[in-house]
């Protein structure tokens, strides 16, 4: 290893959780399944937050205070999609997103 | 929240609400009443109404009016009781302040202020907003103030009501019918029928009580107008009662219209009030008018309570008046008494004044506006109290149920034009009380001319009552405060009473009102009779009942002043003669009625007893109309039933009476004697201020003094008139010794003239009505010819337009939008084709649009550096 | 190489892993359970940067509340044995050659643009100071943070303040709160949303909804 | 320790390893010990309270051997896997599981310094990891493709996330009155005479002491809230379908989490390793100065297991006393009465700091006084009461009159 572990590491493994995610939102057509994307997103998005927040002293509590908003959000964000996901099975009996095209124009 | 131990006026406060919310609780029961009715057969609100008693009239809504102003009456004698006590305090309490040692004065100002905080009390009701001006005023106040005055009237308003509701309860006992018929109404078949109205009518005696009380609680004039006009509906509600008869309808347009006459000159009078003093509360109206009795040493003002004249010099803040008894300019006093010293207003002295007064400035108004203010507010009285020439539509109010002629149009509303009188005395001017003196002296004589040839039992009473009313504001005119205000009350039990009983009359007679047709009934209407008597006997001024206390003084009074102003005798002819008419037309009306041969045998046999809810009020009254008047106690005069002096209500009025009363009319008899001896030297009140000296004095007016010289030959004077009017009655109308026909036969011009009421109706028609109608014609033909005209042709041009501007609308605009609205419809149809409704297409979308903003950031940044 | 390195390279190796099975597998509640690895392996990571507070946060709100939640909803929506819905492999591919490219840009921007901070060596002293004043931040402690440099301008370009050495009163306490309110405002209406309404008769062709 | 292993001269790196094997190895082992001795607790336990004797022969008298003999049995089971199970996440839901328990350990103060990790958030920490057990029962239920095991997984999730809330709000209390999180100063704040232990320390606190105490009971799944895996209903709900070295691991995890709970309780409320009966600065020098602290931390790691014993005790005697509760009022327990107590005891205990701060002192004492005199007083009362033999029939169940026992017939 030609470096110790930097802030790139951290941005990099980011970007891959960040990518995952946004993969298996575009590839699933469980709903649940999307919103598992969405969290991984969201965790993407804690990593570099805190990895700027450990490297960059200036964003020491920034880093962290944006991180634990991030994860209530997503908490929050979890329940009411579920709710959704709850009401459109109980509506339509299934979870595939490709059903829920009403509003297509 | 009722705290009556720190504020005991509080109970009139209470004895006021408490009819109104009975109005409000039967007004309510009503109006959910009414919406049940409406609502469809079968349904809920049907059987409701129909469980609450359907279409029969509800009978609680008299009970609890009844309980109502039973239990106002009960309020305001503790109220009355607690008063006379705080009353007695009080004066012990001012001797000491005055006389006392200097450590006890101070506690004796403060328990003073205590003490009259008690009967004192108002809050804003409509806020006007903030103005540096102080003549503007800020708030119009609701508020209470009570004294002798107020108290004894709350006293007199609920028991007479009282009586008179219970009166009711028997009286309009056929209300209380599913259905009712009106005699005196014909319908398509026969008579007309209706339904009862029984509880109408307590609804409208409760909105009654509670106006006149609140009337006589005010402590301002716009409270008493409001309640002036509660009482003017009342009165026009209850006169056309029976409003499907058309003579009950026109005598209460007849009565409401007469009436907005006079309040027009009320509300003249309020308005040069309110631009010129801010205010409407009595004592801060007075205390601005007349100069104050003593300044803050205690030392008496020589023009103490008189009205300040003079002429205004000088400009800005050098502006001065000179005082002049004859200026046309009035001093009004600071808003605010502070410190004030005597010598600031002497005789032929001056005073600083502005034309924006300060809080502490004095300020200054043009006399000829004061008198102005004065007549308008009396004549709103004329109009209210039936004073000439307003008088006429008191005599046709009897179209109302008897009760209510008894309670508004006998003993209660109408006598609030004179209470209203008395109240604003500090603010009338010389002249104003020359007037009112005048209108009453004319109104009492033709009204009891009138009186006498009259045959309606009830329009007898009505012109008497009218007559009365004059004699009050005679009395009022001639500086007999007192005497008039007195009067009232009397009048206002044994009226109540006549009219009681003539109800109980008409009632036992199948409402037979005629005086003709009756006769002979005292065997079978022995109760009524005699009470009826005994009113008779008061009003024609036997010694001994009450209105001979009453009377005497006013004939008094008048004399006193007709012995200080010789031009102005008629003022005590007229009711010196109209004494003895009086006493004739009164006994008339009782011999007709109860004495001699059955004239009518159809309402002689079905003449009956009324019943005893009926009887028991009249003799109430008649106990009261009897003994009201009397010394109290009795041991408090040797000869209490004689002494005309010794009425112990007199006493009490004194107390409330006006210190501009002293002022205007001079000293009475113990100032008077006090003057001549030199002990009042220069510190009494009289006009204009001399020295001690009796010679001086002898050729000032002493209406007062010699009112009380003279009062024992004034009695004696008027009881030989009425000893003649009585002889006349009973040779007419008892023994027959003369004919009465024979008398209208030998004098048929005079007879006509009395008979036509004086032709009063038939001038007022003449001379307003019928020029009214003839403009109202004009007006209607130029409305119809010419304005119509106009309007028609401008409405066919408007749509001949209209019909080209449509068609432009039509293709041009309408064309232009459709355009618009295609283009955005084709447009939006192929946008369309991109929103798939998979959210995987639009994750997609999404980060391409991520990536190629990446890549164009990149490429611009590069480009930067 | 130091424990850092290689708890590092084990951790986010693991953690990569993970996510990208989230992504192969067919099977939801698999998915979940690699999305449990994943985000205890983030766990992992936030304790290896000395973000005590927000390791702990992510495995007891993230693992402990989130992903039960997301485990639910598989089990409740799951109809019969788990059907999987299959993917157009046209569309996988669109999809990966989409997040390479993605992925292509986010790396090529990241490492072209270096960025440099003076890393400070993690102690335990330093996490301790961290997590307090991270504490102290979000309580609105005054003077508990310096002031929000969140332009991300290296520390060696920032300019000079003119209250240089003050510490500015700059705190979280009412954003913490706006959260607090509006994961309530959440819950309340995901319950509305979520509780059981009757449903249209034809749909119901019975099949009972599932029974926890 | 990395220190030590380092002055052998290991590198740096290598020392941490080694290190951390062996602090871990040395917490399972504790773990390990400590669910055999627990299991044979419970059943000595269960059985005396049950009027009976329990083991009494593998192992000599008490029948100290007997969970290990079964757990050799259990090992040498057949490792079943059912044919509709999901295969990975059967098989990986024991160790999930067991990691949560384990991981809590990690910042367990078991003495003064004697800790693997002294984190600043350890209490935040614990229960952190402890909620992710969950995982490893909804997996392990899901994956064994039975319904019985589904069911009591997801039952057993809904009890515990529920309960998660209250207990949380109820370690707070504590937390508010200390304040601080982390387990060591928590330890050391609370040395001295026992009236100084947070739970006496005002009303507040005294309620969250049972309040949590019962939340943690639920949230291990204990009795009188074990009806996720109620024989009688469930089979045996989550671990229905398991069976083995398997089986053995999730109790491992359930017995690791009581101790861990009960540990928690202790260094909140409790004294943490102190004994409570010595003043504070004998009870300092105790724990740093004694003979070198290393005796001193003996006393202290063996004060600290009695203490969690003694908890765990209780809550073993709670589950052979009471009867098991319904699913619906296990849930509405926790959401009707636990959460607003909590909250309630939340807000007391701020406005308690905020004003009735003063007031603490008396109140400790009198409350302080009054509980260990009761306790003594229930001891005395135990101890006293003579043992009563076997009766017929079941006295005093339905409060009817216990039948008589005639001593002259027997006789």
């Amino acid at each position: 290893m030609p470096e110790a572990i930097g802030l790139n590491h951290y941005l990099l493994l980011g970007a891959i959780l960040f990518v995952c995610g946004a993969v298996c939102m575009a590839t699933k057509r469980n709903a649940i399944g999307v919103l598992m994307g969405v969290e991984l997103v969201l965790n993407g998005a804690t990593v570099n937050f805190v990895a700027f927040a450990h490297f960059n002293p200036a964003f020491a509590v920034e880093g962290q205070v944006f991180a634990l908003f991030v994860i209530v959000m997503a908490a929050a964000e979890a329940a009411i999609a579920l709710a959704i996901v709850l009401n459109f099975y109980n509506n339509h009996l299934t979870v595939d997103v490709d059903t829920a095209e009403e509003l297509k124009g | 929240m009722l705290d009556f131990a720190s504020k005991p006026g509080l109970l009139f406060v209470v004895a006021t609400l408490l009819p109104l919310a009975s109005f409000v609780l039967i007004l309510v029961a009503f109006a959910i009443r009414t919406a049940l009715r409406s609502s469809p057969e079968g349904s809920i609100g049907q059987q409701l109404y129909q469980a609450s008693g359907g279409d029969v009239p509800s009978r609680w809504p008299a009970w609890l009016a009844t309980a109502a102003i039973g239990l106002a009456f009960v309020c305001s004698a503790t109220g009355f009781v607690w008063f006379l006590d705080d009353h007695k305090q009080i004066e012990s309490l001012e001797e000491e302040a005055r006389h006392g040692k200097a450590s006890d004065r101070e506690l004796a100002h403060e328990k003073l202020k205590e003490l009259e905080a008690h009967w004192v009390g108002s809050i804003d009701w409509v806020r006007l907003g903030a103005s540096d001006d102080p003549r503007q005023g800020l708030a119009l106040q609701l508020g209470f103030r009570i004294d002798h005055l107020s108290a004894i009237m709350f006293l007199m308003v609920t028991l007479v009501a009282t009586l008179i509701h219970l009166f009711s309860l028997g009286y309009m006992a056929e209300e209380k019918q599913l259905h009712v018929e009106d005699h005196q109404v014909h319908g398509e078949e026969g008579h007309y029928r209706r339904r009862g109205r029984f509880g109408r009518f307590f609804l409208f005696l409760s909105l009654f009580c509670f106006s006149m009380l609140n009337l006589v609680l005010a402590d301002n004039l716009f409270q008493v107008f409001v309640s002036w006009e509660l009482v003017g509906i009342c009165s026009y509600l209850l006169i056309g009662f029976y409003f499907e008869r058309s003579s009950a309808s026109n005598a209460a347009n007849k009565a409401f219209i007469t009436n907005r006459i006079g309040d027009a000159g009320f509300v003249i009078g309020l308005m040069i009030v309110w631009t010129y003093f801010g205010t409407f509360n009595f004592q801060e109206l007075f205390s601005r008018v007349r100069a104050p009795v003593q300044d803050s040493h205690g030392e008496k003002l020589d023009l103490a309570a008189q009205i300040v004249r003079g002429n205004v010099t000088g400009e800005g803040k050098g502006k001065k008046i000179i005082f002049d008894p004859q200026g046309p300019e009035v001093l009004l006093f600071p808003r605010q008494r502070g410190h004030f010293h005597a010598e600031w207003i002497t005789p032929g002295g001056d005073q600083d004044v502005r034309d924006d007064p300060k809080e502490r400035q004095f300020g200054h108004m043009p006399y000829w506006l004061l008198v102005a203010a004065g007549l308008g507010i009396f004549l709103g009285c004329v109009g209210k109290s039936a004073q000439f020439p307003l008088h006429v539509w008191l005599p046709d109010a009897m179209e109302g149920p008897t009760p209510v002629s008894a309670l508004i149009h006998a003993a209660t509303m109408v006598a609030a034009g004179v209470y209203l009188v008395g109240r604003c005395f500090p603010l009338f001017t010389a002249e104003v009380l020359l007037v009112i003196a005048y209108t009453g002296g004319i109104t009492l004589f033709v009204a009891a001319t009138i009186a006498v040839v009259m045959r309606d039992i009830k329009r007898v009473l009505a012109y008497s009552t009218v007559s009365q009313l004059g004699y009050m504001m005679l009395a009022l005119g001639v500086g007999g405060w007192v005497a008039g205000l007195f009067h009232l009350l009397t009048h206002a039990f044994f009226k109540a009473l006549l009219f009681l009983g003539s109800g109980a009359v008409i009632y036992g007679c199948h409402h037979e009102q005629d005086l003709l047709k009756m006769g002979g009934l005292y065997p079978k209407m022995k109760i009524t009779a005699l009470t009826m008597l005994m009113a008779v006997l008061a009003i024609s001024g036997i010694p001994g009942f009450s209105g001979w206390y009453s009377k005497d003084v006013i004939v008094a009074q008048a004399m006193g002043f007709a012995s200080v102003h010789p031009e102005h005798v008629l003022l005590f002819l007229l009711p010196l003669v109209t004494a003895g008419l009086t006493t004739f037309y009164m006994f008339r009306m009782w011999l007709l009625a109860f004495a001699g041969e059955p004239r009518d045998h159809h309402v002689y046999e079905h003449a009956h007893e009324a019943p005893g809810i009926m009887t028991g009020p009249l003799v109430v009254l008649a106990v009261f109309s009897v003994g009201v008047a009397w010394g109290w106690p009795f041991f408090s005069s040797a000869f209490p039933f004689i002494d005309s002096e010794s009425s112990w209500l007199e006493h009490q009025l004194h107390h409330a009476q006006p210190d501009a009363v002293q002022a205007s009319f001079g000293l009475n008899k113990a100032e008077w004697e006090a003057a001549r001896d030199g002990r009042l030297s220069g510190q009494y009140f009289g006009k204009p201020p001399i020295g001690p000296e009796l010679a001086e004095l002898e050729k000032q007016k002493k209406e007062r003094y010699w009112a009380e010289e003279y009062s024992h030959l004034a009695g004696n004077l008027a009881l030989g008139v009425v000893i003649i009017g009585l002889v006349f009655a009973f040779a007419l109308y008892y023994y027959r010794v003369l004919d009465p026909a024979e008398g209208e036969a030998q004098f048929p011009g005079i007879a006509r003239f009395l008979t036509h009421k004086w032709y009063f109706d038939e001038l007022y028609s003449a001379l307003i009505v019928q020029p009214a109608l003839l403009v109202s014609d004009w007006c209607k033909n130029i409305d119809t010819r010419c304005i119509d005209w106009l309007i028609d042709n401008s409405a066919a041009i408007t749509v001949r337009v209209a019909e080209k501007d449509g068609r432009f609308d039509n293709r041009v605009i309408d064309g232009m939008v459709n355009l618009f609205a295609t283009v955005a419809y084709g447009v939006g149809n192929w946008f369309r084709r991109w929103q798939t409704g998979y959210l995987r297409s639009y994750v997609l979308f999404l980060v391409l649009a991520a990536v190629g903003i990446f890549v164009i950031l990149s490429y611009f940044i590069n480009a930067t550096g | 190489m130091s424990l850092q390195a290689f708890l590092f390279y084990l951790l986010a190796g693991l953690t990569g892993l993970c996510a990208i099975s989230v992504v192969v597998t067919q099977n939801i509640v698999r998915a979940a359970a690699w999305l449990l690895f994943t985000l205890a392996g983030v766990a992992g990571l936030l304790f290896l940067l000395g973000a005590n507070f927000v390791g702990a946060t992510q495995l007891f709100v993230y693992v402990g509340g989130t992903l039960v939640l997301v485990v639910f909803g598989v089990m409740l929506t799951a109809q019969g044995p788990f059907i999987t819905m299959k993917t157009g492999a046209a569309e996988w591919g669109i999809s990966m050659i989409v997040g390479l490219l993605l992925y292509g840009v986010l790396s090529v921007a990241l490492l072209t643009k270096p960025m440099k901070f003076t890393s400070e060596e993690s102690t335990q002293g330093e996490e301790l100071r961290r997590t307090t004043v991270l504490g102290e931040a979000l309580m609105s402690v005054d003077g508990a943070t310096q002031k929000a440099e969140v332009t991300g301008v290296p520390a060696e370009k920032r300019k000079e303040l003119p209250n240089k050495g003050e510490r500015s009163t700059v705190g979280y306490l009412l954003p913490f709160e706006i959260v607090s309110i509006h994961l309530l405002v959440v819950l309340i209406g995901a319950a509305y949303l979520a509780r059981t309404k009757r449903r249209p008769a034809g749909r119901a062709g019975g099949v009972n909804p599932p029974v926890v | 320790m990395s220190k030590l292993f380092q002055s052998f001269g290991l590198s740096a790196p290598l020392a941490g390893f080694l290190a951390a094997f062996i602090a871990s190895f040395v917490l399972i082992t504790f773990m390990l010990i400590s669910a055999i001795f627990a299991v044979w607790l419970e059943r000595k336990v269960a059985a005396r309270i049950q009027d009976r004797l329990g083991p009494t022969r593998v192992g000599g008298k008490f029948g100290w051997l007997q969970t290990l003999a079964d757990g050799l049995k259990l090992l040498c089971k057949e490792d079943l896997v059912p044919k509709d199970a999901d295969h990975v996440l059967f098989r990986i839901g024991p160790y999930i599981a067991l990691a949560g328990s384990f991981l809590a350990f990690i910042v367990l103060p078991f003495g003064s310094g004697v800790v693997p990790v002294d984190l600043n958030i350890a209490v935040f920490f614990m229960l952190a990891v402890m909620s992710t057990e969950i995982f490893g029962i909804i997996l392990g239920g899901y994956g064994s493709g039975s319904k019985w095991a589904v069911f009591g997984a997801m039952r057993e999730a809904a009890q515990i996330v529920s309960y998660e809330v209250p207990m949380a709000i109820c370690v707070l209390v504590p937390v508010i009155v200390a304040g601080t999180m982390s387990l060591s100063i928590f330890g050391r704040q609370q040395s001295g005479v026992f009236w100084n232990w947070y739970v006496f320390h005002d009303p507040f606190t005294f309620g969250a002491f049972w309040t949590y105490f019962a939340c943690a009971t639920a949230s291990c799944k204990r009795a009188p809230f074990d009806l996720a895996e109620a024989e009688s209903e469930l089979v045996a709900g989550f671990h229905t379908e398991y069976s083995g070295f398997r089986w053995l691991i999730f109790f491992m995890a359930e017995y690791g989490s009581m101790v861990a709970v009960s540990g928690i309780a202790i260094l909140l409320f409790l004294g943490g390793w102190h004994t409570g009966l010595m003043p504070k600065p004998w009870a300092m020098d105790l724990s740093e100065t004694f003979l070198g602290g290393l005796f001193g931390n003996v006393i202290n790691v063996v004060v600290f297991i009695m203490k969690c014993y003694l908890l765990v005790f209780v809550m073993m005697w709670v589950r052979w006393t009471l009867p098991r509760l319904r699913i619906d009022q296990v849930m509405m327990t926790c959401l009707k009465y636990f959460l607003p107590i909590s909250c309630f005891l939340l807000l007391g205990v701020s406005l308690w700091q905020v004003g009735l701060e003063p007031w603490t002192p008396w109140f400790k004492y009198v409350m302080a006084v009054t509980c260990v005199g009761l306790f003594i007083a229930m001891v005395v009362k135990i101890v006293l009461t003579p043992s009563t033999l076997p009766v017929a029939g079941l006295s005093g169940m339905w409060n009817a009159p216990a039948p008589k026992y005639d001593m002259a017939r027997k006789s």
